[in-house]
């Protein structure tokens, strides 16, 4: 069902954790069926120098958040802010039908935490001028059987 | 070979060698059609027969009572469907439960959008259907009440022996799932008093893709399946002679093992009941402590979610199954956990576990050890879990 | 052992030992629920992909248009009550022929009794429609076309291609079951232009109990089965993965054999033809002498009654199969002699072998040596012969 | 499907042919099915010597056929006019239910034949007084399925 890569991620995953004092937070979840996932940011001179999850969902959720925390450390804001659930997606080696949307969870969490940054620090990251937290973002689609 | 334990006997059974053993002659000797009256013909029609005295044997019915379907789904779906078009004149309203399985609710909810109406009767926390709420639930044009014998995911049984009385004294047919509880618990359909009751024989180490229905004598019912003779004209389809001898004699096996099978199940159980609740912290057993499946082991372990528990458990080789949203196909949680009041966060880390009879007490060992370090481990990269 | 030679692959056939070897891993060791995602579930999705993959390799469709069901009646009660209730907004008209398989006419007269309007078309002498009367019959109400492919009793093959063109140009849905036709003819859905198409695995040296439907991409149609969300939601219940598995590598083995295996029927078939016209008086070859199926031979043989003729056949080790009221279990002689043509009397008649990848030459005239004797006899025995 | 004993007159049936100058000769069938019993008797001083018979039907209607001609061969007429198709079913062991209706036809066969004796002679048969001609005794009932 799922790659390589997602079992790696899923089982090894990178930067679990918190960080106090983090400069920015994001968390964000679908009331629904209960998944939630929190991202916390280090920046330093606009560059993401730490990065740390904590997620509350399937395998893909969390193997994503693991992909998603390793493809922005280390780069600039407005790098990061670019991050797409396709790119996490790819870089994972794909994830199953149903379980794409896991991956947006993942891109929302990283800008809601950019978000949370921009807020703090009062500065407008391009690409987020028009960003509305939401908390909502996750919905289930086709799957498979049941015995 | 990396360690693998099956606990997921809930979901399907290895089949037992005993029921290949006596699948095997009618696969390419013993080939004939049922229908045909030459030799080959006849040979598969005594298999058919010998195969079906076993099932009504072992349910206390008579053989003409005994329709095989291609699996339990299809024989949930006749049943209702079958009532339902065969009575329409009588009324149309029918009252099933919030928990039964999907091959039941599927039907009533495509039976409500055809003129039908459909009560959903509660359960309480332990998954028991209330018989009060039941007997205020029947009306006039009541013709049909469908309550499953034991819930698949939690192992809760119902009381019908109760609920079959109430039916009869309003002289509405009633219709009971006994998936789970053929090969599980003791089955005698006359003394129950149902009017109809369905199995599945990969349930009970037989093979897949074949099932039963019990229909009493004077049911008034369509068939689901139209076409041949077969079945007593009731169901129509070339029979599938392997599958229905390997069922025939799964139930065989399971009645004449019944109370070892129940005592082995059991013990191991309560062993892997006892091991969670006495090793993690933060955890809900899920269904009735006493009337309970004797395999079946459902617990909730808070802040964690279903899925990742399944996939880490999967990893150490053991095999469980869930009624997290993540897996379940649909936008929500199991619909039993919620009917049992479970919140949704919490249903997500539910983790089903069910014994059979190649359980071992290693096995038990093992998956408790295992489940320490994964619930721990899951909880640590929950932002829900503050230790 | 007595001497036996089957001939009633029509009716069903012997699994082939590849087949069997194929299967054989999924009854107790791999046999996971595909549904389950641990690895016992894994393998067994993959499996059923495999052979989802070779089905729709079999007759040129996308895996995702391929649906297993528990045989091919269910398959056709599927296609016709599936696509009738589906699309009743648009008209309640259904055309089907005379000929068709109990497992569609029952359900068309089933639909009849539900407020559906079933036309059903005349055939020649041969079997065969007339795409004329077809046309004619189609209206602005008319929803679905179904008209099988090869004829179970007869053999005779229909214009499918010319079918599904009317069918596409008046836009009317249509199905073919095409349980005969599968391992006996190339096919090919996309250049016959079908929208939904129907096969039985036990008819091609697989497991029985299994079938499969295409569903052309887009077919607007309600499930038959509700329930799980097996098979994408349309056909609920645990799949039968080996009976599964088995259909899978009986598909493959087909299409790989197909020319070999049909140019050896269609000599063996030629020959007993033959064989019966040239000694025995008073006979009749029923179906089309060329659109045949390559396996089938169907005479009718003048003043004797067909199961008298099987239970001799049977005595000398010789299984066929036959049209007469007397084998019918109803009232009536086989409908399809019936509809081409035949009188009662000599429809009871009616003998069916059909041949197979086993069948030898040695077999074929033993056969017509004691066909000989034994139609002879039952003549003697006749208050119709006179000689 | 049938016992050893229907097998055994289905394939050995006694009594098959005709008896030529009959003294009462009787013809039943079912136009529906197709299905034709003809019997012919030799009777001297109310004893039935000869009877022989001729079928169109089933393995049953044959079998049952060659056993109603055994039974009331060497009969007196008065025996033999009492003969039920459950005698004839049970001396054969019995039959699968859908065959029974043809052992009617065997018992209505004998009743014709009789009844042609009883006509050509000018005499009554007890039993037989109320006995009206009828050709469409036999009807079909549930049955076994199809592939
Ligand atoms: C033409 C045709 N359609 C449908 C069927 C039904 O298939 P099954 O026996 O698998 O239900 C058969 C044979 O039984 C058949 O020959
Ligand atoms: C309670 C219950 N009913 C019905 C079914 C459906 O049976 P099948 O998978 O044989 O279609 C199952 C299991 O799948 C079940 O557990
Ligand atoms: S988090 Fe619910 S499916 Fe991935
Ligand atoms: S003669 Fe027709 S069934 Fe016996």
């Amino acid at each position: 069902m799922y790659s390589e890569k997602v079992m790696d991620h899923f089982m090894n995953p990178r930067n679990v954790g918190e960080i106090e004092k983090a400069d920015g937070v994001g968390e964000v979840g679908n009331a629904k069926c209960g998944d939630i996932m929190k991202i916390y940011l280090k920046v330093d001179d606009g560059i993401i120098t730490d990065v740390k999850f904590k997620t509350f969902g399937c395998g893909s959720a969390i193997a994503t958040s693991s992909m998603a925390t390793e493809l922005i450390k280390g780069k600039s804001i407005e790098e990061a802010v670019k991050l797409t659930n396709n790119a996490v997606v790819e870089a994972l080696d794909g994830l199953p039908k149903p379980k794409v949307h896991c991956s947006v969870l993942a891109e929302q969490a990283v800008k809601a935490a950019l978000y949370d940054y921009a807020q703090k620090n009062n500065i407008v990251i391009p690409g987020l001028e028009d960003y509305v937290p939401a908390k909502d973002v996750h919905d289930h689609h086709d799957g498979d059987g049941e015995e | 070979m990396k360690k693998r334990i099956y606990l997921d006997y809930s979901a399907t059974t290895p089949m037992k060698k005993e029921v290949l053993d006596e699948m095997m002659p009618y696969f390419n000797e013993k080939f004939g059609n049922a229908s045909s009256i030459h030799s080959f013909g006849r040979e598969a029609k005594e298999a058919l027969d010998i195969a079906r005295d076993r099932i009504a044997k072992a349910i206390g019915a008579a053989s003409s009572e005994i329709f095989f379907t291609g699996g339990g789904s299809e024989a949930d779906n006749w049943a209702i469907k079958g009532i339902a078009f065969a009575n329409k004149n009588k009324g149309s309203h029918i009252i099933t439960s919030k928990i039964e399985h999907h091959a039941v609710l599927h039907v009533c909810e495509y039976l409500e959008k055809n003129g039908f109406e459909v009560t959903y009767l509660d359960v309480d926390e332990y998954g028991m259907i209330d018989l009060e709420q039941l007997k205020e639930a029947i009306t006039d044009k009541t013709i049909l009440i469908s309550i499953m014998f034991v819930n698949n995911e939690i192992g809760t049984i119902q009381p019908i022996k109760e609920i079959a009385e109430i039916a009869k004294e309003k002289g509405v047919y009633f219709h009971t799932d006994a998936v789970q509880a053929l090969g599980n618990i003791p089955i005698d359909v006359k003394e129950l008093g149902v009017d109809l009751m369905n199995f599945s024989s990969h349930k009970i180490y037989g093979p897949k893709g074949v099932g039963a229905i019990y229909i009493k004598k004077g049911v008034k019912i369509h068939p689901l399946i139209h076409g041949g003779a077969q079945e007593r004209k009731r169901r129509a389809g070339t029979e599938n002679i392997p599958g229905i001898v390997g069922f025939g004699k799964a139930a065989e096996l399971a009645i004449e093992n019944l109370d070892a099978h129940i005592a082995h199940i059991q013990k191991l159980r309560d062993k892997l009941i006892e091991g969670i609740k006495n090793n993690i912290d933060y955890v809900r057993l899920n269904g009735h402590p006493t009337k309970r499946h004797p395999g079946n082991v459902n617990f909730c372990f808070e802040f964690i979610e279903g899925e990742s528990l399944l996939l880490s458990l999967d990893m150490v080789g053991i095999a469980g199954s869930s009624g997290s949203a993540c897996t379940s196909g649909s936008l929500d949680p199991s619909h039993v956990l919620m009917a049992i009041g479970l919140t949704h966060e919490i249903a997500h880390g539910s983790l089903r576990l069910t014994i059979g009879d190649f359980t071992t007490e290693e096995d038990i060992d093992y998956v408790i050890e295992n489940l320490i370090t994964i619930v721990d481990r899951l909880r640590q990269m929950s932002p829900l879990y503050e230790k």
